[in-house]
């Protein structure tokens, strides 16, 4: 009940609009593990700035804390660098946590950004009491974070997974890059990238990609026309929106089938990018009743507008379309390195002798999965 | 977490916790066309999917042991094709017995609560016991005889169609609102236990009746009566009606019929076939 | 008693054009156009016109026009005609007004202050013409989550589920019982129902049983307090059951079909004997408050050996958004609603223009209750009473109804020019009617055929709406109130239905 | 072979057929010139049937048989053998009434004005018979052979 | 010379045009001849008053068009009468001594007119009345006629009598049976007409006859049983017709008072036919065999023969008495037994008049059956009473109705008359089933 009502007031009249933008996309893994600076990255996204428009970028980078990778890290944002606040939240967290160590994420002072917030890591354990002892780590580390997000001015945390991290704000990737010192300071064995092209005013740096909940981040390009429904739904089962950008709803949408309902990407993609009736309808009876009753279920999850996503967690990373694509999503693989892109000149700019480079069918995902080469299942109906 | 799984949440009082009639067997046992079922700890949909079961099973002779409360029992044997049973149910029967019932036979040795033979359509239901409110709602067809008292609105809107009449027979005395609403079938109250000189309980005895036939045994004052009855005294042919279900009646439950008739009998009509035409200015 | 009301309609008949034909002679229920062979002329009287229009359409030669009568009491904002002629009738009567159709009184029509939203630059819209468009819509309850497993023949569900219907469109026809309207209408409904794939509504009056096998799998079989015509075979030949509590025009009224509307027909389905009153009272009488309402939903799921969704009708009023919550908590799997505006064969015109609450409200109250209690899957919403447009159902489905219910839209396709004479039973255009003169000019091979075009217009043009939000599946507008804007409402307004004014 | 058939469950029993039928027989083809000015007027070849409430509208059937042709007496009347009608040429009719004595549906019409007689000629030059396609209710079929039956 | 053909028909009239047309609608090659006394190309009897009484023109006489023997492959043989007829030999003899060898062959010979035995039958201006010649013969003397007499009261005589009299003639019509029309009416009908034909100026004399024809080489004037003298420059006689079964007798056939057929037209011997006012059938509502001498029944008789003549198999199913008469303004319809009212049997009459508006009707019921009916003054859809009378309904529960001006389909109770009308009726529309419900 933590969250009911959190922030809300009584009608959705005084809701806040749904972000809408544009963006390119990258995302890049090695299937085996090994971990690798963010070149690769910040050379992808720089081939297609023009997708973006300086108004947001943000990388979500996957193996970088090696010595606290039992600690959920905690990149919080205080907008208006007030250290009264900080004072709130680290009051907050050390009620409900035990917080290993702390510091503000380093970043690059020859960097001149938009209006910088103070931003600050904190490396925590869950401090459970009470009833709470019944929720799992990670149930009770969302609880925290929607609490902060949603209940205490100018605080957000923008990146709460284990091992993991989101660096984003207010700039071209690149420059977003240069700033967090992502090409200095951090190896990881992915990392997806966003290059943000809004078309409201810029806003603050919490609204940039990545978006992530725990060790879930999703970066998004397009407009997802079923905003209203998704989230409306979601909020039935406890995730308020606080950002208002279709990638908010997109990663809790993620974290609620296939963290919370367990549903493998593979049947998640079917509920976020259905097949069209027309195609249910010449389905073997157990498909169809399958997506029959996917569709039924969860429609309200349908993910309706263009879109193109890329969701990554640990070991696993993802990216989709629309069902009728709507938005383009390139892959390519090479050895153990796979890649996702809005287009293929990115992945090709970085890796120019690709083993592949495909297009997958609308609303087929990519799954990129840590000693495998699902990826190259995505192969089929592309192109 | 269990705050975002379900916020207020929904809880199914009905079925939740019910088991698969697979895991049931525990409680039945069937031999040939006979079958002995113990609901005691059965939920309502248990103990008809149970029934359902020996019911497909062949079993038409089926005897239910400690009933307590279990609703609408006999009315999910419908959907057994072909299936006619004849139930003796012992403890207390639940509300909505035999609702919508079509052809089972239902014997009750006890008492049942409120809904007995709810929108019943054919069949009988024989209750050693007293009934509670709303007995014979909407009844279609069938038979029902009540060995003692019925509470409030019994025979509430039952109604006749050519020769499909439904009989309910009271044993005992009713609560009030008996017969409202009524628009056909035949309703005897014997009034058995009443006092010596005492009158039926019921006031408002059919308003807004319009249809079907109460015959009363026993004291009952014009003032007990809705504004849409009279009440006249019988003829022979009515007689012939309330000598055959008294007579049913007395066979139920091992009563002599010439006793039950030796007292007067009176019946109930509605004024109208249509108690309401006049109020509306067209 | 003579008469002092003032006639309500003038009939105009030019007599350049009359051909002395007589079919307006013919085609008047009520006598309102004579021949006279003596003076071999066309005589009309007016103090019977109901306004039908029936004689004004079938004139072969445009002979006639039918308009309000010109004689006006003095004008009052506050004694209006209608008023004054109602106090007339009733000092002349003494009975209570009738009235059929829907509220024909100026409350705000909210659909009229709501605008849909449309795609421009920041998303494509979709052309319904070349991509699919999707409208099929299931009715029923849903799970909170799905069991599923891998195995080597791919995904495979294991949870049970609640029984669903799918529609094909979200739109249906309202209850409208055989007796109430024709068994032509009643019949034209059923066809158009399942031409199109979507559901019919046999209100109380019973399913003949000739309909059973063909039009069952798109009936919902209403059990109301009449309970009639109700038994095992027809709840088990429907697709839906349907508890009636209340309906948007008369909310908190039993029913009462005229005996003279019970036909040899009619009694038969309804099992009652012909030319009884078919009375319905208030309540269900083995429903005296909410947990009754659950035995008789869980009853009902008995009687259907839990294979069909049970839908509850109520009509909007006070605290409805309350009453939907234990409705569905009381184990209904699909809640109807019905609003204010909602029509009738027959009402007390008291009751019809002055209780209830108008639908939208209700409808978005009752989709944020249900959300704020983490229900809303657990039931589909149905809204009923007075859907005018596709316009107003795609305004409806994005303030969280499942489908809508078509109840006097459905009628006025048939024929049915609102005269709101229904309870007459002398229905000129054979909709409201069992008079065997009357009920045949309803043809329903064509009356069918102009509901299915209907529907289909109507289907076609929620493709183009949707496809202008960039939207091809109706599930990604349902409850989508960001495609929602209010003009010309009140803060209040716009908080209840939850939507933002235009430009906010 | 061209047949008008009835569906007396939607006859509504307004007489439009009769009327259209006057029009379509008409000089003008004008409804109000054909009933308010046209002299004599033209003859409806339609009947309504009437026992309220059925009512039904009959014409001549074209039948395969047709008794009136064998009756004729002057060879007024005869069937077309490609279009399948039953013709009658009013020229050669003399008015002996032959054809009203054996047509089983009473479908011949007699001609007051000109003591001949009249009938349907399922308004050849007309796509279809007028009182098929001007009846409000769907209540005649113009069951053309020709054109694949009902 | 010897010439053979499929099919031979003697006769040149319906029948033979009945059965030609039907030949032709089945065998398109068979061989037809046609035999014919007459030189005229096939003209209709029927029209004869017509004509005289200059309604049509004489074109208008013929009954089909002047090249239907050619359309229909037909040797017309005419002017030449067949004399006998071998039926071993399957042979018939011309007058001319050609022989035609047939395969199969119909005899239509129709009737040849009834001649009252009385003297001076060969002054001129006596005629008889059943052929072109005689009404070309009538219409020439007419030019120095002003008063006639026609024999017989019936259907002929009051025809020929109406035709002259609208041809300016005085006419007197003398009928040996008590009123006119006798066989076919009953007693109201034939007071309506002779009060008609009165008005008319036509003068009627029943329970009478010619007993002496006085004049010169031209009739002058008849004298009657009665012995009452009319004076006149034209006597036409028009007592009816009598079988010609010269040729049936000659070639051995069954006959009675016309040539034997069975209901497939077919005489006693095979591959011979007869039809028409020469053949004696069965008559359905009389229960008899007897001749029935109309025209519809010669049509329908010839499309039988010709049919089973063709190979194929049809049967006359039902015939009777049927007449369509209009005496100046008045119509008049019968069909079926005429039963008078003095002498019922099994028969009920039942009946209507109204003597202002000329308005009658008749019916004759058995066992609730309609046996026969009279219509005058209003005879619209007469047809459907024929109907009645063939479909042998049940007319008991609306004989009332029978008497309605307006009498149609509707006046009908609905299950026979739906089941009249099954063939013309989509039935269904509303419930969904065979059945018509209102």
């Amino acid at each position: 009940m933590a969250m009911t009502g959190y922030g809300r007031k009584n009608s959705e009249r005084y809701l806040p609009d749904q972000g809408r933008e544009a963006c390119g996309l990258f995302g890049v893994m090695n299937t085996s593990g090994k971990r690798f600076p963010g070149n690769i990255a910040i050379s992808a996204i720089k081939n297609i700035k023009v997708r973006g428009n300086g108004l947001g970028g943000g990388f979500a980078v996957y193996g970088i804390y090696p010595d606290y990778k039992d600690y959920y890290a905690l990149h919080i944002m205080f907008e208006n660098k007030r250290r009264e606040v900080k004072t709130v939240v680290e009051k907050y967290l050390t009620e409900n946590f035990n917080v290993a160590y702390d510091e503000q994420i380093p970043t690059n002072a020859q960097v001149s950004l938009f209006h910088p917030p103070l931003v600050w890591r904190y490396f925590v354990t869950p401090e459970k009491k009470g009833d709470e002892r019944n929720l799992s780590d990670d149930e009770f580390v969302v609880d925290k974070v929607m609490h902060i997000n949603t209940s205490i001015d100018d605080a957000y945390v923008f990146s709460s997974g284990k091992n993991m991290g989101v660096f984003k704000g207010v700039g071209f990737p690149g420059e977003i890059a240069d700033y967090f010192l992502l090409d200095k300071l951090y190896e990881g064995y992915i990392w997806t990238v966003h290059s943000r092209f809004p078309t409201n005013t810029p806003g603050w740096w919490g609204g940039s990609h990545p978006f992530s909940i725990l060790d879930w981040t999703v970066v998004h390009n397009g407009e997802i026309s079923s905003y209203g429904t998704n989230r409306r739904f979601l909020e039935m089962y406890g995730y308020y929106c606080t950002l208002y950008t279709d990638t908010e709803v997109m990663a809790y949408a993620v974290d609620f089938l296939m963290r919370r309902q367990g549903l493998p990407i593979e049947v998640v993609s079917k509920i976020f990018a259905p097949p069209m009736w027309d195609t249910i309808e010449q389905m073997r009876e157990k498909e169809k009743h399958l997506n029959t009753t996917l569709r039924m279920v969860y429609g309200p999850l349908l993910l309706n507008g263009p879109f193109t996503v890329i969701v990554a967690r640990h070991n696993e990373m993802f990216g989709i379309t629309d069902r009728i694509r709507l938005r383009p999503i390139t892959a390519g693989a090479k050895d153990d390195m796979v890649y996702l892109s809005s287009e293929e000149a990115a992945i090709r700019s970085v890796a120019p002798d690709l083993d592949f480079a495909w297009t997958p069918h609308g609303g087929n995902p990519v799954v990129v999965r840590m000693n495998s080469t699902d990826h190259l299942l995505s192969m089929d109906n592309s192109i | 977490m269990a705050s975002l799984t379900l916020k207020s949440g929904l809880r199914d009082m009905f079925l939740e916790g019910s088991r698969h009639v697979s895991e049931l067997g525990g409680y039945a046992t069937v031999s040939g066309s006979q079958a002995w079922v113990d609901a005691l700890n059965l939920k309502h949909k248990e103990l008809n999917d149970l029934l359902r079961e020996v019911a497909s099973q062949g079993a038409r002779d089926i005897t239910v042991r400690n009933v307590f409360g279990q609703r609408y029992i006999g009315t999910r044997l419908n959907t057994v094709s072909g299936c006619n049973v004849n139930l003796s149910i012992y403890g207390t029967a639940g509300n909505d017995l035999g609702a919508f019932l079509n052809g089972q036979r239902l014997t009750v040795y006890g008492n049942t609560q409120d809904g007995v033979g709810n929108t019943m359509n054919e069949g009988e239901i024989i209750v050693h016991g007293k009934a509670g409110d709303v007995a014979a709602m909407s009844m279609r067809g069938g038979k029902i005889f009540i060995r003692n008292n019925v509470g409030y609105r019994t025979a509430i809107h039952m109604k006749e169609y050519n020769d499909k009449v439904p009989v309910l027979v009271i044993g005992g005395t009713a609560q009030d609102f008996f017969g409202e609403y009524m628009a056909g079938g035949i309703v005897i109250l014997l009034g058995l236990g009443l006092a010596e000189g005492k009158n039926h309980n019921a006031n408002y005895v059919g308003t807004g009746m319009h249809g079907g036939v109460i015959f009363v045994r026993g004291n009952i004052e014009k003032s007990q009566l809705g504004k849409d009855v009279g009440i006249y005294t019988t003829d022979d042919r009515d007689m012939e009606i309330v000598r055959q279900y008294s007579g049913e009646f007395a066979q139920r439950f091992g009563l002599n019929t010439e006793e039950i008739l030796q007292a007067q009998f009176r019946k109930i009509l509605p004024l109208s076939k249509r108690p309401y035409g006049s109020i509306y200015a067209y | 008693m003579y008469s002092y009301l003032l006639p309500e309609f003038a009939i105009e008949r030019k007599t350049e054009r009359c051909i002395k034909c007589r079919v307006c002679e013919r085609q008047c229920p009520v006598g309102g156009h004579k021949y006279d062979p003596d003076f071999d002329a066309m005589f009309s009287y007016e103090e019977v016109c109901v306004g039908c229009q029936r004689c004004a359409v079938f004139c072969p030669t445009g002979a006639l026009c039918v308009q309000p009568h010109s004689s006006q009491y003095r004008l009052n904002y506050s004694w209006s005609r209608e008023k004054l002629q109602d106090l007339k009738k009733q000092a002349e009567t003494g009975g209570v007004i009738l009235t059929g159709s829907g509220n024909d009184k100026p409350y705000k029509v909210y659909w009229d202050h709501l605008v849909l939203n449309a795609s421009q630059v920041t998303n494509p819209s979709i052309d319904p013409l070349r991509e699919p468009m999707e409208l099929k819509t299931f009715l029923g309850k849903k799970p909170d989550s799905l069991e599923i497993d891998l195995n080597k023949e791919g995904f495979e569900i294991k949870s049970e589920l609640n029984p669903n219907k799918m529609i094909e469109l979200p739109v249906a026809f309202s209850a409208m019982s055989y007796g109430a309207i024709s068994y032509q209408a009643f019949l034209s409904l059923a066809m158009a129902a399942k031409e199109i794939g979507t559901l019919f509504n046999t209100g109380e009056g019973g399913l003949p049983l000739e309909m059973r096998e063909k039009y069952g799998g798109n009936a919902v079989v209403q059990c109301a307090s009449g309970r009639f015509g109700v038994d095992s075979e027809y709840f088990n030949c429907a697709s839906i059951v349907e508890i009636k509590i209340g309906q948007g025009a008369k909310p908190g009224i039993g029913g009462h079909l005229p005996g003279e509307k019970v036909s040899f027909n009619v009694a038969r389905n309804r099992m009652i004997p012909e030319g009884t009153d078919a009375l319905s009272p208030a309540p269900q009488h083995d429903i005296y408050s909410i947990e009754d309402l659950s035995m008789l939903i869980y009853a009902l799921k008995e009687v259907t050996n839990y294979t069909k969704p049970i839908s509850v009708k109520i009509a909007a009023v006070n605290h409805v958004a309350a009453i939907a919550s234990g409705i569905v908590r009381a184990g209904a799997d699909i809640i109807a609603i019905d609003g204010i505006r909602g029509g009738t064969g027959s009402a007390p015109k008291i009751i019809r223009d002055n209780i209830g609450i108008p639908l939208e409200l209700a409808l978005a109250a009752i989709d944020k209750r249900l959300r704020d209690e983490g229900i809303r899957n657990k039931c589909s919403v149905i809204a009923a009473g007075g859907f005018r447009c596709s316009g107003d159902v795609l305004k409806a489905i994005a303030l969280g109804a499942d489908a809508v219910y078509i109840g006097t839209s459905a009628l006025v396709a048939m024929g049915c020019t609102l005269c709101q004479k229904c309870y007459t039973g002398k229905c000129s255009w054979g909709v409201c009617t069992q008079d065997p003169y009357l009920s045949k000019r309803l043809n329903p091979e064509i009356a069918s055929v102009k509901l299915v075009n209907l529907l289909r217009s109507w289907e076609h043009e929620i493709k183009e709406m949707l496809g202008g939000m960039g939207i091809n599946a109706i599930e990604s507008i349902r409850g989508n109130r960001d495609h929602l804007r209010g003009v010309g409402l009140e803060g209040w307004e716009l908080d209840v239905l939850g939507v933002k004014g235009a430009g906010e | 072979m061209g047949k008008i058939l009835i569906k007396p469950e939607v006859c509504i029993g307004c007489h439009l057929c009769e009327i259209w039928c006057v029009v379509a027989h008409s000089r003008t083809k004008d409804i109000l010139k054909a009933f308010l000015l046209e002299k004599p007027a033209a003859i409806s070849r339609v009947i309504v049937e009437e026992r309220l409430p059925v009512t039904f509208a009959l014409q001549c059937r074209h039948c395969s048989e047709p008794d009136c042709v064998f009756a004729c007496i002057s060879g007024a009347l005869y069937k077309d053998s490609a279009s399948g009608r039953v013709i009658h040429d009013p020229e050669k009719c003399v008015g002996c009434y032959s054809c009203v004595l054996v047509c089983p549906y009473g479908g011949i019409i007699i001609d007051q004005e000109n003591k001949k007689v009249t009938k349907c000629d399922l308004c050849e030059g007309f796509e279809k018979p007028y009182c098929v396609s001007h009846c409000p209710n769907g209540a005649l079929v113009y069951a053309d052979q020709e054109k694949g039956g009902v | 010379m010897i010439r053979q053909f499929d099919y031979v028909v003697i006769g040149n009239s319906a029948g033979s045009v009945g059965c030609i047309e039907m030949l032709r609608s089945i065998d398109r090659s068979g061989s037809i001849a046609l035999i014919a006394e007459e030189t005229r190309r096939v003209y209709s009897r029927a029209l004869l008053p017509y004509y005289l009484a200059g309604g049509i023109d004489l074109e208008k006489m013929y009954y089909r068009k002047a090249d239907f023997y050619e359309q229909h492959g037909v040797t017309a043989l005419l002017g030449q009468k067949a004399v006998h007829i071998d039926t071993d030999k399957k042979e018939a003899l011309l007058s001319g001594n050609e022989r035609i060898v047939y395969k199969k062959l119909l005899l239509a010979t129709g009737g040849r007119p009834l001649i009252p035995p009385v003297e001076g039958l060969d002054r001129e201006n006596i005629f008889t009345f059943l052929s072109m010649d005689d009404v070309l013969k009538i219409e020439k003397a007419l030019e120095n006629a002003q008063r006639a007499v026609v024999l017989g009261g019936g259907v002929i005589g009051l025809m020929a009598a109406e035709a002259l009299c609208k041809r300016g003639l005085q006419v007197q019509v003398i009928e040996l049976a008590g009123r006119v029309l006798a066989p076919v009416v009953d007693e109201p009908v034939s007071n309506l007409l002779k009060d008609l034909f009165i008005e008319k100026g036509v003068q009627v004399i029943t329970n009478n006859t010619i007993k002496e024809i006085k004049g010169g080489s031209s009739v002058e004037s008849v004298v009657l049983t009665d012995g009452t003298q009319i004076p006149c420059d034209m006597l036409v006689l028009a007592m009816g017709v009598a079988p010609r079964i010269k040729l049936g007798v000659q070639a051995g056939l069954q006959i009675d008072r016309g040539i034997l057929v069975n209901e497939r037209m077919e005489t006693s011997r095979s591959d011979l036919y007869a039809c028409g006012d020469c053949a004696q059938g069965y008559d359905s509502v009389a229960g008899i065999s007897r001749v029935i001498p109309l025209w519809p029944n010669a049509y329908l008789g010839g499309r039988i023969a010709g049919s089973n003549m063709a190979g194929g198999r049809r049967e006359n199913v039902w015939s009777t008495s049927m007449n369509s008469m209009h005496f100046f303004d008045l119509c008049l319809i019968t069909a079926g037994l005429n039963i008078s009212a003095e002498d019922p049997g099994g028969f009920i009459n039942i009946s209507r008049i109204d003597e202002k508006k000329k308005y009658y009707r008749k019916f004759t019921l058995r066992e609730g059956r309609i046996a026969g009916f009279i219509l005058a003054g209003r005879i619209s859809r007469a047809g459907i009473f024929v109907n009645l009378m063939r479909t042998k309904a049940d007319v008991s529960q609306f004989t009332d109705d029978l008497f309605n001006e307006d009498f149609g389909y509707g006046s009908i109770p609905e299950e026979l008359r739906w089941e009249l009308l099954k063939e013309d009726l989509i039935p269904g529309v509303v419930n969904g089933n065979d059945r018509i419900r209102a």
